[in-house]
């Protein structure tokens, strides 16, 4: 069933009363997206201190999902909670079979039917659809309508059911947790600033559009302003204070979340050179066309025109002088307009990790997916080589749930992001050289055969694939006048797997992402092997031999 | 006393028996007046079953505070061991059997046996009979097993001392609240006069 | 010289951070050389030769000293690996002991658990080194150990890779020994 | 295992100093080992142990009110009075480990808690120094001086390594004059 | 510390500090002490270095005479008493102060404790400052075991101060020996 926003406080008393004189009540499944560990992390933090014994399970996708489901023996487990995984699978026979309860927090919209019915599962949902929707998608089921040839596979118990209308997404699950937390008046600094985490994660993986994000972005700034543990001002401007206590400037309060209303859309300028930093951002690349002569050349043109001297851009920004940084917004949106750059801000928030360190939200996503797929191993150990992918990835996700409020682990993710970032550029503008991406009748697409270059190893990871082709659409949307925006799919080949994974990304002018109906179709239709068990419906893994016949099929299917 | 004076009382035991180079006299009465409420307190607490959040919170209250005076009183009881350990070879001598409650004399005589073994089977076993004793009272080397009672302890008076001569020929006029860092075989009497405090 | 073998013996006690491997031949090397010098001790007992008597009795007294401070040393580093660590030797120290030493260690650990126990039944004296902060912590587990029985929690499911909250009096030493690992 | 007392443990002893909180809900009170505590009413202060308070601010159940000395003009003042002294100035003798744990947890109680945070910390370094300042001067003959109003934090700081040192003189003394 | 606990391992390899004596009579049968001699017997005015607690038992029986070691002799005293800081200690006798200590019982015209104390207190203040100012850890090859001792002390309180200050503390970690095996956390 469905379970409103203020019903949360209810259901929150509610495990904590099941918890009562029982030892690890509750089990949380938590998948490998930013804003889940940021949902599981304000959630556990609330439990700790009201006793409530957990588990915490971390799952990469529904077959993972569906093993630990079976594995749960303990006679005390009563109550599971799901953030960011599980509503678009259909457990509840399992659930019902185990005398389970299970509590959905997945902002993956719509939340399978079967779920909403069955009442040992409880999705939560923040917007109020009314049950007829429900309904309606269900006839559609029985009337076998053309464009819903669906068959059940007998042997597998659960059935991610492609929706055909294609998926989008609500809320951060980190918000409506933070949410929780706030009605019981128990939210701390760390919970915001997750909240805020979580919220940029759904705008930097193509979860939500601009609009959504700003809305909900003023919500967040209302808190910041609010929370009595924040300095939000400077207490050098506390009336009754000499300055002999002057914190340098720039620097904030340890700890203390910041306002930044004008933020430059520029990626991780905080930790890298101001030039690298330019030449490698999506939005400053493509509107530059960086992987052009001209492109390169124009960049150098706007540091001249900037009047910082290139020893100075070259440098890390940390370490520029302080002028420099304070006149940079001005003047970058000032020579930036002559270059069509005149979407440069962006509103976020910046948290004061430690005495050097500042980081904004977006620097936070990206450290933290970074490490999370991460291609090598974070966690040194005597034989590198035995430690199986599935150890890997839990060992990688551990890394990155303790990096969010850890300032030394953050920096390193902020390394691992840099040379994705690298990646991505590089990549992004090899494919668009080489003419790679053409055209199908409603998306775009392009294939990339070999994995060989240590930098594609990259994209064999679901976030790491969706930037890259955020990337090239933005890329291929600039570098031709009044192009129509199109979505677009990109496979890239897997020599360990020997498979093909194919990720698809809508544009700005769809709002529902129904890739993941389109590939099932198409490779049903072929009868390809493939796996499509992600939490997140918008990719497909296909069997080499049968992706020719399957792009084939996809490219031709006619909506 | 109550038992929270009591409880002051074992912290402060503690503290002396942290910083003070000998065994001192074991606080049998306050041990066992803490381990009957720690047992007691302990098992009210395991016969609630617990179904409202209030009274989750409340035990968990209790718990916690029961916790803080358990580890209060194995910190003291661990201190306490290491130091009869140190003790194993000279109890006799140094006649501080009597400072042991009958828990640690037992515990001291079980230590002494195992250790002994230990030396035998690895070692005096293969050497002439003779040399086999470890009791040093035969041996021209008889080691200073004196626990070293001039090592020197930070003090607070309880009392204006007046002037006190010290190792150095140093002399210092030690008055009420006074801190100094002393050898303690020169304080030791006027602890026990309470005229001063181990800190 | 004779006490070469009894300096070489305590030197090495300095060369590892914790013990070094447990050195049997030198001992059993240092007790014959001991059994000669008695012999030559004896004989010059019988001869009156006093002052040859003390020096041979100081040299093999020297050389005692030496291998009993070198077992003693070693012993009081078990007791506060017991302590610190837990009932267990960790694997790779288990091969630098002697097989009387390992069996000090149960016995001693044995002793600890009994003294504790007489004390009281709700008294384990090695569970709570540090001071108790809070009553539940969340711990990552680094090694399978699968399911295990608690004395309040009951069973419980340590699986591979996962975070769970826990009574921290319950956990304290499968902490110290690395199985888990306390996150916050 | 040394037997010494460590700064965790000094934090232990001084968890047990009394502090004001203004709860949030009604109690009875609380029987616990070390005392009674209790009734508990909304919005009325009661004095509780430091341990207790800081569980229940954790538990969003109090408002903690930090103690008369943590006031920023009060520490200002007994700044100016440590700076002019020689030896040190009165001061709650757990200064440091209260204040360490109320920064830690009721941050938000305590007005201008950055700035008392700061002022705390430059308070401790000054007394510090005077320790330092004293030891500079020791000799053979001037070894024992008086450290009245020592504070735990500061007694912390010599309590492994000044004990020792005195030892070895005084054993280099010890056989000099026994002949 | 100095410490002369008969279970002490430093106070056992103070002991065997090289020390020259000289025979005061022969004694039979005692050559093996000096095996460079090849006698079997021990010769009156026979001068060799044996281990300071054999010089001692010699020395208490009257059966030997110690004589003064060089590092304790005026010109080095002079040498240490102008600048104590800088000076290797180390270099001379890892158990320079103790052996001193051992050796004023016997050594009647022994007048060097004192300067030595002297010595002491002023590395000591050196090395104090060193420790609070946490500058440059390379001192440690200077310093005897006594010194070491000392300064491993005041590292240890330096390293808890931060620790605690950093709330680590309210964390449990693993004991140490597991903490030196296990697995480091480093980026590949």
């Amino acid at each position: 069933m469905k379970i409103q926003l203020n019903d949360l406080v209810e259901v929150y008393t509610q495990i904590r009363q099941d918890s009562l004189d029982k030892s690890c009540s509750l089990v949380i499944f938590v998948g490998g997206d930013v804003d889940g560990i940021c949902a599981c992390k304000i959630l556990t933090s609330l439990l700790h201190n009201d006793g409530v014994q957990y588990c915490i399970i971390p799952v990469a996708n529904y077959t993972e999902l569906e093993t630990q489901l079976n594995d749960l023996t303990d006679p005390n487990t009563h109550n599971i909670i799901m953030l960011n995984c599980g509503g678009a699978a259909d457990f509840t026979q399992l659930i019902r079979d185990k005398g389970l309860v299970c509590y959905v927090f997945d902002s993956q919209r719509p939340c399978l039917p079967t779920n909403i019915r069955s009442e040992y599962v409880r999705v939560v949902d923040e917007t109020y659809i009314e049950e007829d929707l429900a309904e309606e998608s269900d006839q559609d089921i029985e009337s076998g309508g053309k464009r819903r040839r669906e068959r059940r596979d007998p042997d597998k118990k659960f059935t991610t059911e492609p929706d055909a209308s294609g998926v989008y997404f609500g809320a951060s699950t980190a918000g409506i947790i933070y949410e929780l937390s706030r009605k019981l008046n128990r939210g701390t600094l760390d919970m915001l600033w997750l909240w805020i985490v979580g919220l940029t994660d759904q705008l930097l993986h193509n979860k939500i559009d601009r609009g959504e994000y700003e809305a909900k972005m003023n919500f967040c700034v209302n808190e910041v302003v609010s929370n009595p543990q924040n300095i939000y001002r400077n207490p050098t401007n506390i009336q009754d204070t000499e300055d002999d206590f002057e914190i340098q400037s720039g620097q904030k309060p340890l700890n203390s979340i910041s306002i930044e209303y004008k933020d430059l859309r520029i990626m991780l300028y905080r930790h890298w050179s101001l030039y690298e930093s330019l030449y490698y951002s999506n939005y400053i690349a493509s509107k530059l066309g960086i992987w052009k002569e001209p492109g390169k050349h124009r960049l150098n043109e706007i540091l001249a025109q900037l009047g910082i001297p290139l020893q100075e851009c070259k440098q890390q920004y940390r370490f520029m002088k302080a002028d420099y940084k304070n006149t940079l917004k001005e003047k970058l949106s000032l020579i930036g307009s002559n270059y069509e750059i005149d979407d440069l801000f962006l509103t976020t928030c910046v948290r004061q990790y430690s005495r050097k360190r500042q980081y904004c939200a977006a620097d936070v996503v990206y450290s933290i997916s970074a490490l999370i797929e991460c291609p090598g191993i974070l966690e040194e150990s005597e034989h590198p080589e035995t430690i199986s992918l599935q150890d890997k990835w839990l060992g990688n996700f551990w890394v990155a749930h303790d990096a969010l409020l850890n300032d030394s682990l953050l920096e390193q993710g902020v390394n691992l992001a840099i040379e994705q970032q690298k990646a991505i550029i590089q990549q992004g503008t090899a494919l668009i050289d080489k003419k790679a991406v053409s055209p199908a009748s409603e998306f775009r697409y392009a294939i990339i055969n070999s994995d060989a270059l240590t930098q594609t190893k990259f994209f064999h990871h679901p976030l790491a694939l969706k930037k890259l082709i955020c990337f090239i659409m933005e890329a291929y949307q600039s570098s031709r006048k009044n192009i129509k925006p199109k979505p677009m799919v990109l496979c890239i080949f897997n020599s360990q797997r020997n498979t093909y994974f194919v990720c698809g990304v809508i544009s700005q002018m769809q709002d529902k992402n129904d890739f993941g109906w389109r590939f099932h179709e198409a490779a049903e239709t072929v009868q390809a092997d493939f796996r499509r068990d992600f939490f997140e419906d918008t990719y497909i893994e296909v069997r080499k031999e049968h992706f020719q016949a399957f792009i084939e099929q996809l490219i031709a299917e006619e909506i | 006393m109550s038992l929270a004076e009591e409880i002051l009382q074992l912290e402060a035991a503690l503290r002396r028996e942290k910083v003070c180079p000998e065994i001192l006299n074991f606080e049998s009465e306050l041990v066992n007046k803490v381990v009957t409420a720690i047992e007691s307190k302990q098992k009210l607490i395991n016969s609630i079953t617990i179904e409202t959040i209030e009274q989750q919170f409340e035990t968990q209250i209790y718990q916690l505070d029961l916790d803080r005076i358990k580890y209060l009183l194995s910190n003291y009881l661990r201190t306490r061991l290491f130091k009869i350990q140190a003790l194993a070879f000279t109890i006799v001598i140094t006649n501080k059997a009597d400072m042991l409650s009958r828990k640690e004399l037992a515990f001291l005589e079980k230590y002494y046996i195992i250790k002994t073994n230990l030396f035998k089977k690895s070692f005096l076993l293969k050497i002439p009979e003779e040399f086999r004793s470890i009791d040093h009272e035969d041996h021209s080397t008889s080691p200073d097993t004196e626990p070293e009672m001039n090592k020197h302890v930070f003090i607070r008076a309880l009392d204006t001392i007046g002037n006190c001569k010290l190792p150095n020929g140093q002399t210092a006029n030690i008055n009420k609240d006074d801190i100094y860092l002393l050898p303690y075989s020169l304080i030791k009497p006027l602890i026990e006069l309470k005229k001063i405090d181990l800190i | 010289m004779y006490t070469e073998k009894s300096k070489k013996l305590v030197r090495e006690l300095k060369t590892s951070k914790w013990l070094p491997p447990y050195n049997n031949i030198l001992i059993n090397e240092i007790s014959t050389e001991i059994t000669e010098l008695h012999g030559k001790l004896l004989q010059s007992l019988a001869s009156q030769n006093e002052a040859l008597t003390v020096l041979q009795a100081g040299c093999l007294n020297r050389s005692k000293r030496s291998v009993l401070a070198y077992l003693n040393f070693r012993a009081s580093k078990l007791e506060t690996l017991r302590v610190e660590n837990g009932p267990s030797i960790p694997p790779h120290y288990s091969h630098q002991l002697s097989g009387d030493e390992i069996d000090y260690f149960r016995k001693y650990s044995a002793l600890l658990q009994e003294y504790s126990q007489k004390v009281s039944s709700h008294l384990d004296l090695t569970t709570d080194l540090m001071p108790p902060k809070d009553l539940f912590i969340e711990v990552r587990v680094k090694e399978d150990i699968g399911d295990i029985v608690l004395p309040v929690s009951g069973q419980v499911t340590f699986k591979k890779n996962t975070s769970q909250l826990v009574r921290r009096e319950e956990v304290a030493a499968l902490i110290r020994q690395g199985v888990l690992q306390q996150t916050n | 295992m040394e037997n010494e007392i460590t700064l965790p443990e000094s934090e232990f002893f001084a968890e047990n100093t009394k502090i004001t909180i203004i709860p949030n809900f009604k109690h009875a009170g609380f029987q616990i080992l070390s005392g009674f505590y209790g009734p508990l009413r909304p919005s009325v202060a009661i004095e509780v142990p430091l341990w207790l308070g800081v569980f229940l601010k954790r538990q969003q159940k109090c408002r903690i009110i930090p103690p008369a000395w943590m006031d920023l003009q009060v520490l200002k003042d007994k700044f100016e009075e440590e700076r002019k002294k020689e030896e040190f100035s009165e001061l709650d003798f757990y200064y440091m480990e209260v204040s360490s744990l109320l920064l830690a947890h009721a941050k938000e109680d305590i007005p201008n808690h950055v700035l008392i945070c700061r002022l705390i910390q430059d308070l401790q370094d000054l007394r510090t120094s005077k320790i330092r300042n004293s030891l500079q001067k020791i000799t053979v003959e001037n070894l024992y001086a008086n450290f009245k109003d020592i504070a735990s934090i500061e007694l912390q700081a010599i309590r492994r390594l000044l004990p020792a040192t005195y030892d070895s003189i005084d054993y280099m003394r010890k056989t000099e004059n026994n002949d | 510390m100095i410490k002369r606990g008969y279970w002490d391992i430093d106070d056992i390899l103070a002991d065997e500090e090289p020390i020259m004596v000289q025979v005061t009579k022969t004694i039979k049968g005692a050559g093996f002490l000096n095996p460079e001699s090849g006698e079997l017997d021990l010769n009156e005015h026979t001068r060799f270095t044996i281990p300071l607690w054999l010089a001692e038992n010699m020395a208490t029986r009257e059966l030997a005479k110690i004589e003064l070691p060089k590092i304790f002799g005026e010109s080095y005293l002079n040498i240490l008493e102008a600048d104590p800081r800088i000076i290797s200690l180390k270099d001379r006798s890892n158990y320079f102060f103790e052996v001193a200590t051992k050796l004023n019982d016997f050594l009647q015209d022994g007048k060097f404790i004192t300067p030595l104390q002297k010595v002491f207190v002023a590395r000591f203040v050196h090395l104090y400052n060193e420790i609070t100012h946490n500058s440059d850890p390379k001192i440690i090859k200077k310093l005897t075991e006594l010194e070491r001792d000392i300064y491993e002390k005041g590292m240890k309180t330096t390293r808890e101060f931060f620790d605690w200050r950093e709330r680590k503390f309210d964390i449990i970690r693993s004991a140490q020996h597991v903490v030196n095996n296990a697995k480091r956390f480093k980026l590949k």
